[in-house]
């Protein structure tokens, strides 16, 4: 009789159909398309293309540096991250809202500025460069200037998605933990580790994402050197300046994979935790 | 995780820092294997590519030495920049003189540079001409229709640009030698051919991808061998060369990193692979990939891919490379008086 | 506590122990990465002198890239809002099938490298791409090589901020206060207006400051699709580099402080207005 | 009526929440819906609250078919489990909502509003508080304001859903007993959602005792206690022991536990018999073994007592030094209620008085 009785705080089922249309629309035209576009692209010429465009020497090498700057990068956010988001979290000190600060202030600096920082600093030019020089010591334009421009812009994933858990459960845990005899080490490591466990692993899935990924900053510090110093995202701009429209889509289209892997992973555990993680940004 | 997680972060470290060491943050002077590195622009990509092989094995065969020359491409200033900055580069092949003057003034490079090698150490030269649709349906034949109001001209950046530099010289040259041309006629009427272009690329490759991809423009103002390399990349665009009667010499400069090659030893290498453009090899291959062979018997057998057109040149009639980049193209010159509204 | 009698003081024991150990290789590593770096960057400029300075950042392709790349960056934030609350709405409110699949979606744009999402978005909306061409022949709009151009390439780099930020938050609420509104007589969009948004508002806010800054400093994602006119597409990043391919590092250093400075002033403000929505909250 | 609920029916997929309910409540009548988590009670206050639809059934309150009218329409107060306070408004603000959301015409005037708000928070005793925001009040606060702003619409019908369960104890004895005062002072039809069968017993008039979706008894406390309509509501409702037995012409059997036999009105078969503490008697002699033994609240003496496989709580008749802990005892039962197959139920006597057990 009154099946179709609707609380007055839903909303009539052709308004959420629109919205749900919209809300797909948007999400079609802004987020899948462009994917899309990437693949299509690809796969313009045929797989055989795209895929001879991903063994051959060079992309093999940019793959290899991603996965190496990625694999420096990823574990030393994880380190200060974890690190600043228990100083943060589950200590009292003078500086704290400083500190909080000056961990989210790479996600407001222009990846170019993080390149030219490093420049300033280590370049030719720059502050230690006479230094460096003199000892034959390559930051810049060598892997150490390309892990330092991505630690620099992914350095507060893992912080960002860690410290706002870590305050949420409080201090009580690891006060018991304290009563109980435990060492700071044992305490973090048996009490607070297992209840952040997700959201670090999210963390770092984002951090590691982006670390990937990262166009701007490393540009500005690689060099571009065949086979040497590109990374894949640069390896891509490369092969796009040459004309290889379908193997420059074939690398993009590959990188985007190894996000989508990630993304997939991280939405994976988000899911087997049970808690909606909000690790953005 | 618990009983693997302990592990993970520490064994990455340590495997990071392995893999920081085996990469070479700290480059020993000696490597087994020699490596060059050429720092080049944009357009000098296949051109490379094909030389490098030819000289390593060149190298092999003379001195027994296994050599693997690696090049860095990308705008022409940006590339400079980079030297600057501490990229090791054993040899430049840059766009532009000034660029390397720029490089030579941070005291890497011996000034006397340019003579250090045949015809202003510039082993093979370009000029400018213009890649228009099929039919050429604007009728673009000089400079002079470029400003005709319905067309649309495509360039790179002159301020990132080497390539555009010389785009827009030879429009001011053309400007210049006009009844009645003077500075200031010269000057009006490169503001209105920068009003004609909607996109402003960073880089010639971005120009020409703009302008065949994405069907920008009427016409692209381009460096003669990149206006051929378009023709087949871009076969199913339908593109045409147009050459203007007149144009600019470009002269492409390249020069030994006099600071690199003595730390890293490699001048020997550096100064062999300068030279070997110099050689009939190097020639026949600038000339395969449109560039104009120095070598004047090359370039008369290339007579009909190579087009007789009357040349001016930055020296005669700019005062030279600093002087032109000074009044032009520096923060506040005429570039960015003519583009700001 | 026996502890009051042994110590003549009173003694202050930290709760949780490890303090010193985090707060050390926070600093440390807070230190090396992002302070260092950044006065660098805070000390460079003033090579030039004061009035260098000031005179580096009046030219006017200065102040208009910079206003490009603010104007962009707050145009593209105001228009991901409410597509970011409408995808976050759908997320969490509505049941369709393929939720799941947005959910995963909406951090495409974190997994695609930048300059890869800069050259897709171009294919798409150059007149001749597949969004691109249908616009221009049904309404004569052109967006790539446009300030639009630039403006769509934000929206997409910044969404994910703003669906990310408000989502924890919609979810947490629950539809007490909604429910509550109903009992107490108000309509739906009463309730919406006063109850829900006011709720959600300091996450909207976040998301938006966040979606803003990151478009600020956008550089791979815009520099294909912007046009690069100087006074019209140019934006602050491209005039970085174009500065530092010019040798004037300090210069392109000006600009980047100057891009810090005006950012974090935004970012402060917004987090005053933030703090003046939570009046009394904890 | 004020209140009533016809045979509604409410399904969640395949599961009913409620399932042909029936409930009529008074005018100024305070009635508590009690019940384990899961028994439809909450679905129940939501379908009156008009926060939740119905497959089948009519809904009244008022004299006025509700069915399918929208809650905003219905003026329920309702106060929710975990309050729902609009946390970015006020006190004054939240108790304000209501009348500000009124279509233009029926809205009050600006100083009307404040005196109204002012009036309910007096009533409410926290008149100090208006300019707070929730987050800055304790849990009984919050509640106080809750309930003020669910008065402010003037409701014919007062809804609780769980409201003392985020007190601390003290606290909720003490706020129990001022809401049944303020609703015997305002006279407003309550109903109150609750596990907790104290909580109903003390504050309400009526007790609807549910069930898997149904109301299975609406009765005074008293009656709850005393006559329980199902096994359900004698083991739900007070405290008491489940002993399976099995009647035999006329004649409870608990065996194997050592308890004495008991007169029943009930047919043959098994069934079920309810002991309350107080009715169960542990005096000297064999068969079970004292536990336990402790003094009473009133004076009298407790004992816990292993009788077989069952323990019972028990009071220890007569006093006196011959209970220890460990020691044996016998158990005799004063009375018990037996509900043999299909719902039948009796109540069960001591087969033999014997003098000095009468209480």
């Amino acid at each position: 009789m009154s099946a179709r009785f609707r609380p007055a705080h839903a909303d009539a089922p052709a308004f959420n159909a629109v919205l749900i249309g919209a809300a797909l629309a948007v999400a079609f035209m802004l987020l899948v398309l462009p994917l899309a576009a990437v693949f299509v692209e690809a796969l313009r010429r045929g797989l055989p293309v795209a895929l001879d465009a991903i063994v051959e020497e060079d992309s093999l090498a940019a793959i290899r540096l991603t996965l190496v700057v990625a694999a420096i990068t990823v574990p030393l956010n994880l380190v200060g991250g974890v690190a600043a988001a228990w100083a943060v979290a589950k200590c009292d000190f003078p500086g704290k809202r400083l500190l909080v600060t000056l961990i989210e202030l790479p996600f407001s600096v222009s990846p170019v500025i993080a390149g030219l920082v490093f420049v300033l600093i280590f370049g030719a030019q720059g502050w230690l460069g006479g230094w460096l020089q003199a000892r034959d010591i390559q930051v810049i334009f060598a892997l150490p200037g390309l892990v330092l421009a991505t630690v620099f812009v992914t350095f507060p994933f893992v912080a960002r998605t860690v410290m706002p858990l870590m305050q949420e459960q409080g201090r009580e845990e690891e006060e018991a933990a304290a009563t109980l005899g435990a060492t700071g080490f044992q305490t973090f490591w048996r009490v607070t580790l297992p209840n952040v466990k997700w959201a670090l692993l999210s963390g770092v899935l984002l951090c590691n994402a982006r670390a990937m990924g990262e166009f701007g900053a490393v540009s500005v510090v690689s060099g571009h050197i065949r086979g040497e110093t590109n990374t894949m995202p640069l390896h891509v701009e490369i092969l796009y300046n040459e004309y290889q429209f379908a193997g420059a889509f074939a690398v993009a289209a590959l990188l985007a994979l190894l996000g989508l892997v990630t993304l997939a992973a991280k939405s994976i555990l988000e899911r087997l935790s049970g808690r909606p993680s909000g690790g953005a940004a | 995780m618990p009983p693997h997680g302990p592990a993970t972060p520490r064994r990455a470290l340590i495997g990071g820092a392995l893999a920081l060491a085996a990469h070479g943050a700290i480059r020993p002077a000696s490597a087994q294997q020699a490596t060059l590195l050429n720092v080049s622009y944009d357009p000098t990509r296949e051109l490379y590519r094909e030389y490098n092989a030819a000289f390593a094995r060149q190298w092999q065969a003379r001195t027994g030495q296994a050599l693997r020359v690696n090049t860095s491409h990308g705008g022409s200033g940006r590339q400079a920049r980079s030297v600057i900055d501490g990229l090791q580069a054993d040899v430049v092949t840059l766009a532009l003189a000034y660029d390397i003057d720029a490089i030579a003034e941070r005291g890497l490079i011996a000034r006397n540079w340019m003579a250090r090698l045949p015809f202003n150490s510039a082993p093979y030269t370009s000029t400018i001409v213009f890649l228009v649709r099929r039919g050429n349906p604007k009728a673009i034949r000089d400079w002079g229709d470029l400003l005709k109001p319905d067309v649309r001209i495509i360039t790179p950046n002159p301020k990132t640009s080497g390539g555009a530099r010389w785009n827009y010289l030879a429009f001011w040259g053309w400007a210049l030698r006009q009844p009645g041309g003077s500075a200031a006629t010269a000057e009006a009427a490169t503001r209105q051919l920068f009003r004609q272009v909607p996109v402003l690329d960073t880089g010639a490759r971005g120009s020409l991808t703009t302008f065949a991809q994405r069907a920008q423009g009427d016409v692209f103002l381009s460096w003669e061998n990149e206006a051929h390399l378009a023709l087949e990349e871009f076969r199913e665009a339908g593109l045409e060369i147009v050459y203007p009667r007149f144009s600019i010499l470009a002269e492409p400069s390249v020069a030994v990193v006099d600071g690199n090659v003595d730390r890293r030893g490699t001048r020997a290498a550096a100064e062999a692979y300068l030279q070997g453009l110099y050689a009939p090899e190097g020639q026949a291959l600038a000339a395969k990939h449109f560039y104009r062979p120095r070598d004047a018997a090359l370039l008369a057998a290339n007579a009909a891919r190579f087009p007789r057109m009357e040349l001016i040149t930055v020296d005669d009639s700019f005062g030279g490379w600093a002087e032109a980049q000074r009044l032009h193209f520096n923060d506040g010159g005429v570039f960015d008086r003519i583009t700001a509204r | 506590m026996s502890a009051t009698l042994i110590h003549a003081r009173p003694a202050r024991v930290a709760p949780v122990p490890g303090l010193g150990l985090s707060l050390g290789v926070t600093i440390a590593w807070a230190g090396l990465i992002v302070v260092i770096p950044l006065a660098a960057l805070a000390i460079k400029p003033w090579e030039l002198g004061v009035a260098g300075v000031l005179a580096s950042l009046a030219d006017p392709r200065v102040v208009s890239a910079l206003s490009v790349s603010f104007g962009a960056a707050l145009a593209a934030a105001l228009v991901a809002l409410p597509l970011g609350l409408l995808l976050a709405w759908a997320i969490v409110r509505l049941e369709f099938p393929g939720r799941r699949v947005l959910d995963g979606a909406i951090d495409l744009p974190f997994a695609l490298p930048t300059a890869v999402a800069g050259i897709a978005l171009t294919a798409l909306l150059a007149p001749n791409g597949w969004l691109g061409a249908p616009l221009m022949a049904a309404f004569g709009w052109q967006i790539a090589y446009t300030q639009a151009g630039i403006v769509a390439a934000l929206v997409f780099v910044g969404l994910p901020f703003i669906v990310r930020t408000v989502e924890p938050v919609l979810r947490d609420m629950g539809r007490d206060a909604e429910e509550a509104a109903a009992t107490l007589g108000a309509t739906r969009p009463q309730a919406l207006a006063r109850v829900v948004l006011p709720a959600l508002a300091p996450s909207l806010l976040t998301g938006f400051g966040l979606a803003f800054a990151r478009g600020v400093g956008e550089y791979g994602s815009v520099i294909f699709i912007a046009g690069n006119m100087p006074m019209q597409t140019e934006i602050a990043p491209l005039l970085i580099v174009i500065r530092l391919e010019q040798f004037d590092y300090a210069g392109a250093a000006a600009v980047g402080l100057a891009m810090l400075l005006l950012s974090f002033a935004i970012l402060l403000g917004l987090n005053l207005l933030q703090r003046a929505l939570r009046r009394g909250r904890r | 009526m004020t209140v009533s609920v016809e045979n509604v029916h409410r399904r969640f997929g395949a599961a009913a929440a409620l399932d042909g309910v029936s409930l009529e409540v008074a005018p100024g009548e305070f009635v508590a819906l009690l019940g384990p988590s899961g028994s439809g009670k909450t679905t129940l206050l939501r379908v009156l609250a008009g926060l939740e639809g119905t497959d089948a059934g009519r809904v009244g309150i008022g004299g006025r078919d509700m069915t399918g009218v929208p809650a905003r329409e219905r003026g329920v107060g309702v106060v929710f489990q975990h309050y729902a306070l609009f946390r970015h408004m006020t006190v004054f603000d939240n108790v304000a909502f209501g009348l500000g959301v009124r279509p233009r015409a029926e809205r009050p005037t600006r100083a009307e509003t404040a005196r109204r708000v002012r009036e309910l928070l007096e009533l409410v005793r926290i008149p100090e508080l208006e300019r707070r925001y929730p987050d800055q009040l304790s849990g009984g606060q919050r509640q106080r304001v809750a309930l003020a702003r669910a008065l402010a619409i003037q409701p014919r019908l007062l809804l609780l859903d769980e409201p003392f369960g985020a007190l601390d104890a003290l606290v909720r004895k003490e706020v129990r007993r001022w809401v049944r005062r303020l609703h015997d002072e305002l006279g407003i039809a309550t109903i109150l959602v609750t596990h907790d069968q104290e909580e109903a017993m003390e504050m309400a008039d009526r007790v609807a005792v549910m069930e898997r979706g149904r109301i299975v008894q609406c009765d005074a406390p008293s009656a709850l206690l005393d006559a329980p309509a199902t096994a359900f509501v004698a083991g739900f409702v007070g405290e008491a022991a489940r002993i399976p037995c099995a009647v035999r012409h006329g004649v409870a059997h608990f065996d194997p536990l050592p308890l004495p036999p008991m007169r029943v009105a009930l047919p043959d078969g098994p069934a079920q018999a309810f002991v309350r503490p107080h009715e169960t008697l542990a005096g000297p002699g064999e068969g079970a073994v004292l536990r336990l033994v402790r003094a009473g609240t009133a004076g009298e003496a407790r004992a816990v007592v292993e009788a077989g496989e069952a323990t019972l709580d028990a009071l220890l008749h007569p006093q006196g030094a011959w209970a220890v802990r460990g020691g044996a005892c016998r158990v005799q039962l004063r009375a018990a209620q037996v509900f043999g197959a299909a719902g039948a139920q009796a109540r069960a006597l001591p087969l033999v008085e014997r003098a000095g057990v009468r209480a």
